[in-house]
């Protein structure tokens, strides 16, 4: 007879979840099955829809990384209509997608994630949350946090056309540019940023580093896990957002395969399970193994840990310097350690500012040459850009109108569905112990094992969002119920 | 268009003595609106025999008073019948006539259906939906306009000279537009008319004349109407005078201009081709206005820059050549279309041989050869212009009859040839052989003269022509036309050689009809005469107020026929100048400026230029005047800015919803 | 259930032709089909797509729209918007599953009551052979689990 | 839960993307007005909340909630009537909730085609065909995930609404506006919309507030947004790209025909318009220059996706595509 405890729906992630944790007659974690209930069906109505509307259309998969499916999608449609953007579009789109990271990884950093370090995993519940954060660390601080996200969305906007859901980019570019005026003030939005940034990490030193139960936390067995990592490189093997080459490196680190984004089929396969309305991305030519790690299983994860371990650092120097600082302490290549994410995220956002930087003062960034007039019969394409929550990829197919007949989409925090999976089953299996008193601080540190992920279920339930109550019922041996906590959202 | 005070409506279903009862229960019809439409706002619901009897009228303004009803529906007949009755029976009580709306259950229902039962439940369902209607019903006022007495006669011919008169005589304005350079029409071309063989001339210069000096009559000819806006009773006409190169204020009408003019140009219009004219000319002699038309196509001044011959003899310097077009605009209340007919060209019957054979003539060459004061002076004679034929055939129905060409008949043309028979016999002496499908000597005095011709000898042979050649078969057809032709009487094939062929042509509507018909804003029908109001009871007016059809251009017809028409659309006219104001129905468009956000959709739409756009505001305007209410725009309005009146949007969306029986338990209805 | 299926027919029809090419089936006595429902406006310049999804969604299983023949328009030109709303219209209809035979465009001239009547007999019996209107794949019958979603008020859809 | 005698703030999102979640926080120092009037009792994706602190609460006791997303489960449909009863405004916020939005394009299917499609696509490793089940027996018991809804649904086909925040997102100067006015009119200093207001939006449509020059139009072929170098300011439908500017209601300001993108729709219809399709598919025939079937013919050809293009946002909330339509109640 066992006892089920459902922590139902998981809070501060961007879309939903629900997790049934199974107790044995001691009271020992049995099994942990962590559903996703909803399904949306983008695969099924973009079909019929004409292939330039993807970066519209896919934008409603995430507001929180709307930019990442409108970069995947245009992508996806210039190769459709196998057209090369000119120089200016593209980097216009790095600069937008740039600006965007700093938004989302702060947002995630001091809204989402910080707040268990920040206040801690027990602090009460109503105090657990960004405004919490600002409260404590003060309204300054929480100014700046303010004052960074509206610097990315103000270029988001200027290049995008609007701060939420872009619309400007189209097959063979943008529909258009920037001016000098703009630019100018793009630079120093981009030169703030670097020092927000800075500012952020030596915050993370001070909190968190600072804090030898946090660092235990980080460093302990619970929330660390052998996989493969997954990120794109540049031509230098170092990180980068918008384009480039996708690697996988194993468990010690070691380059298992590097490919075309056009070539992810040969390599990706998800995996198929009853209870979950969302599929499990393993990699194809390991196969699929369960929910276990080690070399021998497919299971990989796509995040910012997964980035610096999958490149051979970073493109730009203060980020460079952080991408050492971070090995060295840490004890080097590669770091298995999930609540690690949390620095990673940061030495990403000091990477996106200084990216952002070097683009605003790009000679060819405010050139009027933002777009290629498509001349070729549309056929098929693939796009990938990195989401802040993992590799993103979009496959179109369509008639010779450009109309799609077949999409396929495998979004950032999907590829991470097995292993927080696992941390979730590992985390659960160590805090509840028999006797140990279900308590919010429990579960909480339980759903800490996949908010480091940063896991948006707004977009791995592009196929559905939703939410459901979080019911815990406690069942005694005999099967009576005991107690019954119920939370909503 | 929101509805104000709470809704009390009276259903009234009419039996129409059996029409209606006959076939659907009237009574179930009234029992269920009372019962199951109650919710729906009805308060009573009656059957009566005749709804539209005085007595069914006072009915309705009883209860209006009694049972304080503030809307109306009355299951009757058409709408087109019987709206106006009824909205004043509701005005008579007091209530606002368009609180009034009418479901035909008898052109829609009980006179198209036999099943008694689906019958009744669809009549039902058309009660439903005119409650929903009704409900949403506004008080309307009419727009009430002045009627602007004087009235614009396109076409000068013999229909439009007669209703210019008439209407001029009654004391009130006439604009008579001609194209031409001369009024008078085809009428003025011929030498005789049917059947009593008087001049043709004679008795229209007269006509013609007081026309051109009728002080309540404005001459314009070398003209013609560009563009027509408004509406009945406020028409704003813009004419387009031709410049004529002569100064009418100074011309005298000499003649001395034509006189000396060096250049002959052949006369296709008047003379058909027969005889010439001056480049510096007017049609024929009794032309009226007096004025010639310089011919700037063919003058040798205009071609060579040197000449200017007339210029130096006219006596008056009456010469312009610089003149120009001048554009006028008048205001009319009234417009009569008399724009007349095209002759059939018979060069399109190619076996008939019409201009490829030389003694071959078309009907109205017949006219000008037999016309005393045409090209040889009356005398029918060989294209060579001397030989006088010793036999003569007459085709009838050229291009009529005959699905290759035209299929109707064009009325004259039986009489026309008889009339050919006639002069060709009485000033040649030539043998006549008529080829006819049947005489259709319809009107007075018409068959006596079919009889008189047949007893001067003309031969009448029944049977289509087939073809006219000039290749002989035998020795007595050397150097004649062969008349290849079943004769249906003999029931045998014949071949007639004959000196002379004589092409009957039938009548068409003008080439240019449809156009006009456009910038009129009436239609035509398939073949291209102009439809009128309706064929039996109102054959002069048309579906657009204010605007009339006389003569040929409503169809085929002869002198007096159009004669009357003419005089008709007149009298017709002068009935709405005496009614002095027109009411307009209150079915409006109009723009709610909050809304429009100046897209300008809907500017491209309206052919009555009643939508116009606010630079200033950057909104789109509609003028209630010049709106027709056709509604288009309120349907193409993106933002739902544009409202229509009597046909709103939340009417017909009610109305659907009440004719699918939306707000009633469908057990109940599909029973 | 088509056994017993009687279609419902909503038309729409012009003031000036088509409204009177009905007045004179009813003169002439020419009998079709009672599964018509007219409706009339001043012009087929008038019909709001709106009216016809308004009608589907009602209950009508087909709609027929009816104008004055091309060049024969009362107010000129405006059926000519008739005919290009009716083509976008059809291919819009297809594309949310429903049959494009279910709305039919007919032009008639107050003239033609026979063919006025005869093209609706016709119709009918296109629309009969359709079938009901059923909601292409849409249909709730189609749903995943058991739940069948409740339809909107009708103030919400006429609101 | 604290006695705070702040009025109550709630948001929820049902099937949504998160968008209007991130509009709320870009209205950045907004966001500290919202904390200093109202106790936020309510908002998952921000903060932890006690659904059993919200069930015990008095019917009503929520003053504002601001109800994001469309309803695609049961659990969705139960949440909207539990919220709708706790609070006093309900305002469906954003185009989800309003219209059905992006994800309402489900509608052209069944809900079962979306979860063949997703589950059979090509780096789907499925022989078996298995399918999600709602109930399912893992070894260590049943476990259970929701009924997804034949259709997708607007919060006003579940439950009564206040007020109708349109937007995909709506725009963040918007919603700053909006809580402005429910703080004013809280301190009794602003008086609120009549129900059923749409709020935070214009009563014209995109045309209003766009900048680019008009004239009449008439087209003779409709282009595809990159087949052409549009001119950057005159108006696009007239260069004949279909922008549903004409047709979506104002209040964006018109950022999308700023950016040289077409206006796509995520207003949705303006007041008193019945179904945004139907109002598109008048205005586009509208100004279509020909009167030759075929002609039209090929010029709609330049169309590719009618029903998308007039339906992209509205479908959940059209005539046709409404949740079950209205007249399986008038029909037996």
């Amino acid at each position: 007879m066992t006892q089920r405890i459902t922590i139902d729906p998981i809070t501060r992630l961007e879309g939903h979840g629900k997790i049934e944790i199974f107790l044995d007659d001691r009271g020992e974690v049995a099994n942990t099955y962590f559903q996703i209930p909803e399904l949306r069906g983008f695969e099924r109505f973009c079909v019929g829809r004409p292939v330039e509307e993807m970066p519209l259309l896919t934008n409603r998969i995430c507001g929180v990384c709307p930019e990442a499916h409108h970069m995947a999608a245009a992508k996806a449609a210039d190769a459709v209509y196998h057209v090369d953007p000119p120089p200016t579009a593209k980097k216009l789109r790095e600069l937008l997608y740039s600006a965007f990271y700093v938004t989302d990884h702060t947002t995630h950093f001091y809204a989402l994630g910080g707040p268990d370090f920040v206040m801690g995993p027990d602090a009460p519940v109503a105090e657990r949350n960004i405004l919490g954060v600002i409260h404590k660390v003060g309204l300054e601080i929480g100014g700046k946090v303010i004052q960074a996200r509206k610097a990315g969305h103000t270029v988001v906007e200027m290049i995008g056309g609007r701060k939420v859901h872009p619309c400007t980019s189209i097959p063979g570019g943008l529909t258009k540019g920037i001016t000098e005026e703009q630019r100018k003030e793009i630079e120093t939005m981009g030169r703030w940023a670097v020092e927000f940034a800075q500012f952020s990490l030596k915050l993370f030193n001070e909190i968190v580093l600072g804090n030898k139960a946090y660092v235990d936390l980080i460093l302990g067995d619970v929330y660390t896990h052998q996989t493969y990592y997954m990120g794109t490189v540049d031509a230098n093997n170092q990180v980068n957002f918008y384009d480039g080459q996708v690697r996988v490196v194993d468990p010690n680190g070691k380059e298992y395969v590097k490919y075309n984004p056009s070539e992810y089929a040969q390599h990706i396969a998800e995996h198929v399970e009853p209870w979950t309305y969302l599929k499990f991305p393993y990699l194809k030519n390991v196969g699929w193994k369960g929910f276990v790690d080690g070399p021998e299983s497919g299971v990989y994860c796509a995040i910012p840990l997964s980035r610096l371990n999958a490149a051979d650092g970073m493109a730009t120097p203060l980020a460079q310097e952080e991408y050492e600082r971070f090995y060295s302490t840490l004890g080097g290549k590669p770091v298995h350690q999930r609540l690690a994410i949390h620095w990673a995220r940061l030495i990403e956002l000091l990477y996106a500012a200084e990216r952002w930087v070097e683009l605003a003062t790009d000679p060819e960034i405010t050139s009027p040459n933002f777009h290629a007039i498509p001349t070729e019969k549309p056929t098929e394409g693939v796009g990938v850009v990195e989401a802040p929550r993992g590799t993103l990829t979009h496959h179109y197919t369509t008639d010779e109108r450009g109309v799609l007949t077949k999409v396929n989409l495998i979004v950032g925090t999907t590829n991470n569905y097995a292993p927080i999976s696992m941390s979730i089953n590992k985390a659960a299996s160590s805090f509840i112990k028999h006797g140990v008193v279900i308590s919010e601080g429990v579960l909480n540190r339980v759903e800490m094992a996949f908010r480091a992920y940063d896991p948006c279920f707004g977009c791995a339930t592009h196929s559905l969002p939703g939410k459901m109550p979080l019911e815990i019922t406690i069942r005694d041996a005999n099967g009576n119920t005991v107690d019954v906590l119920k939370q909503y959202c | 268009m929101t509805r104000n005070q709470e809704e009390r409506i009276g259903v009234y279903v009419c039996h129409c003595g059996t029409n209606i009862a006959g076939v659907v229960d009237v009574a179930q019809v009234a029992e269920w609106a009372a019962a199951k439409l109650q919710h729906r706002g009805v308060v009573i619901a009656r059957e009566y025999k005749f709804m539209c009897s005085s007595l069914g009228q006072e009915l309705i303004e009883k209860d209006i008073k009694e049972l304080d009803l503030n809307r109306v529906v009355v299951a009757a007949c058409s709408p087109h019948l019987h709206e106006k009755t009824f909205r004043t029976a509701c005005a008579n009580a007091g209530l606002n006539p368009f609180m009034c709306e009418m479901v035909s259950i008898r052109e829609q229902v009980s006179w198209v259906h036999t099943d008694k039962s689906a019958a009744t439940s669809k009549a039902m369902a058309m009660v439903s939906g005119g409650v929903e209607r009704v409900r949403h019903h506004v008080p309307l006022e009419p727009l009430t306009v002045p009627i602007h007495p004087a009235t614009l006669v396109v076409g000068g011919g013999i229909a439009g000279i007669q209703s210019a008169l008439e209407i001029a005589d009654a004391g009130h304005q006439v604009y008579v537009v001609e194209r031409e350079p001369s009024i008078g029409g085809h009428m003025a071309q011929f030498d005789k008319t049917f059947p009593t063989l008087d001049c043709s001339a004679c008795i229209l210069t007269p006509k013609m004349v007081s026309v051109g000096t009728h002080p309540n009559v404005k001459l314009l000819t070398w003209s013609q109407v560009e563009k027509v806006e408004g509406y009945v009773g406020n028409f704003s006409v813009t004419i387009r005078k031709k410049a004529r190169k002569i100064k009418e204020d100074l011309c005298t009408g000499c003649g001395i201009c034509q006189e000396k003019c060096p250049k002959k140009v052949i006369d296709d219009v008047y003379e058909a081709g027969l005889g010439y004219r001056k480049a510096v000319y007017t049609p024929f002699p009794q032309a009226v206005p007096k004025f010639p038309v310089m011919d700037v196509a063919n003058c040798t001044y205009y071609e060579k820059g040197t000449c200017k011959a007339c210029e130096k003899f006219c006596p008056t310097d009456a010469i312009d050549f610089d003149q120009q077009d001048e554009i006028l605009n008048v205001q009319v209340g009234n417009i009569i279309l008399a724009t007349g007919y095209d002759l059939f060209d018979a060069r399109r019957i190619s076996n008939y041989g019409y201009g490829r054979l030389p003694n071959v003539f078309s009907s109205l060459e017949f006219e000008r050869l037999s016309n005393a004061a045409g090209p040889t002076n009356g005398q029918v004679v060989l294209r060579d212009g001397k030989t006088i034929p010793k036999s003569v055939g007459i085709v009838h129905c050229v291009g009529s009859r005959d699905r290759n060409y035209n299929n109707y008949c064009s009325v004259i043309c039986c009489m026309q040839s008889i009339k050919f028979a006639h002069l060709v016999h009485e000033r040649t002496g030539a043998t006549v052989y008529n080829f006819y499908i049947d005489i259709r000597a319809a009107f007075k005095d018409y068959d006596e003269f079919y009889q008189r011709i047949l007893e001067e000898g003309t031969q009448f042979i029944r049977g289509k022509v087939a073809e006219i050649s000039d290749v002989p078969r035998v020795a007595s057809e050397e150097g004649k036309l062969i008349i290849q032709v079943e004769d249906t009487l003999a029931g045998k094939q014949r071949r007639i050689p004959v000196d002379m062929v004589i092409l009957s042509s039938g009548l068409q509507p003008r080439a240019d009809s449809k156009a006009t018909a456009k910038v009129f804003g009436i239609s035509c029908s398939a073949n291209g005469w102009y439809i009128e109001k309706h064929p039996k009871l109102d054959p002069v007016a048309t579906m657009t107020e204010g605007i009339f059809i006389a003569g040929c251009a409503q169809g085929p017809k002869d002198i007096p026929a159009s004669v009357a028409q003419g005089a008709a659309a007149a009298a017709r006219v002068l009935g709405k100048i005496e009614q002095k104001e027109v009411a307009l129905e209150p079915v409006r468009a109009s723009v709610i400026e909050d809304q429009c956000s100046g897209c300008r959709i809907c500017n491209g739409l309206c052919p009555f230029n009643a939508i116009s756009f606010l630079e200033d505001r950057m909104v789109t305007e509609i003028n209630p005047a010049l709106c027709q209410g056709c509604g288009t725009c309120v349907a193409a309005c993106p933002a739902g800015a544009i409202v229509g009146t009597g046909f709103s949007n939340e009417q017909v969306m009610a109305q659907i919803e009440g004719l699918m029986l939306m707000n009633i338990e469908p057990a109940e209805v599909i029973a | 259930m088509t056994d017993a299926f009687e279609p419902t027919i909503i038309g729409f029809t012009c003031n000036w032709c088509s409204y009177r090419a009905a007045d004179l089936a009813g003169t002439a006595r020419i009998k079709y089909p009672a599964n018509v429902r007219l409706v009339r406006l001043m012009c087929s310049g008038r019909l709001d797509p709106t009216f016809v999804f308004k009608a589907l969604a009602s209950g009508a299983d087909g709609v027929m729209i009816t104008g004055c023949h091309p060049g024969e328009c009362h107010y000129l030109e405006q059926n000519y918007k008739a005919l290009r709303r009716f083509q976008l219209m059809q291919r819009t209809l297809k594309g949310l599953g429903l049959e494009s035979g279910r709305i039919k465009l007919l032009w008639a001239s107050a003239a033609e009551g026979a063919r006025f009547a005869s093209e609706v007999a016709a119709f009918v019996e296109e629309i009969r052979a359709l079938g009901p209107l059923h909601w292409g794949r849409a249909d709730a019958s189609e749903a995943v689990g058991a739940e069948v979603a409740e339809g909107p008020r009708l103030q919400e859809v006429s609101a | 839960m604290s006695e705070n005698a702040k009025p109550k703030f709630a948001m929820y999102w049902a099937a949504a993307c998160g968008g209007c979640e991130i509009a709320v926080l870009n209205t950045h120092e907004k966001i500290l007005d919202v904390d200093a009037t109202f106790e936020v009792v309510f908002w998952p994706v921000a903060m932890d909340a006690k659904y059993k602190d919200v069930e015990a609460m008095e019917d009503g006791s929520i003053l504002l909630t601001l109800f994001n997303g469309g309803i695609r489960s049961d659990e969705n449909e139960h949440i909207a009537k539990l919220l709708r009863r706790k609070s006093k405004l309900m305002v469906a916020f954003g185009s989800c909730a309003n219209e059905g939005c992006i994800p309402g394009l489900a509608n052209l299917s069944d809900s079962r085609e979306l979860v063949h499609t997703a589950f059979n696509t090509i780096t789907t490793d499925n022989p078996h065909e298995i399918y999600p089940m709602t109930s399912y027996d893992v070894p260590e018991g049943e476990i259970h995930i929701p009924t997804i809804l034949p259709v997708l649904k607007t919060l006003a086909q579940v439950v009564d609404v206040d007020y109708f925040m349109p937007g995909c997102p709506p725009e963040s100067h918007q919603i700053a506006a909006v809580i402005d006015l429910v703080i004013q009119a809280i301190q009794g200093k602003a008086q609120l919309p009549p129900k059923g207001s749409v709020i935070g939006a214009g009563s014209s449509t995109v045309c209003d507030e766009c900048k680019r020059t008009r004239s009449v139009k008439s087209i003779k072929a409709f282009q595809r947004i990159w087949a052409i170098a549009a001119e950057p300011t005159v108006c696009l439908l007239e260069q004949g790209i279909p922008c549903n500017g004409p047709a979506t209601r104002s209040g964006c300001d018109a950022r999308c025909p700023a950016a040289g993108a077409q206006c796509i729709g995520c207003y949705g219809p303006a007041d008193g318009v019945v179904d945004y399709g139907a109002r598109l598919i008048s205005s586009f025939a509208s100004v279509i220059d020909s009167n030759d079937p075929v002609e039209i013919d090929r010029i709609l050809d330049g169309l590719v996706d009618p029903t998308g293009q007039f339906y992209r946002f509205n479908l959940a909330g059209s005539l046709l595509r409404a949740a079950v339509p209205a007249w399986k109640k008038a029909k037996v």
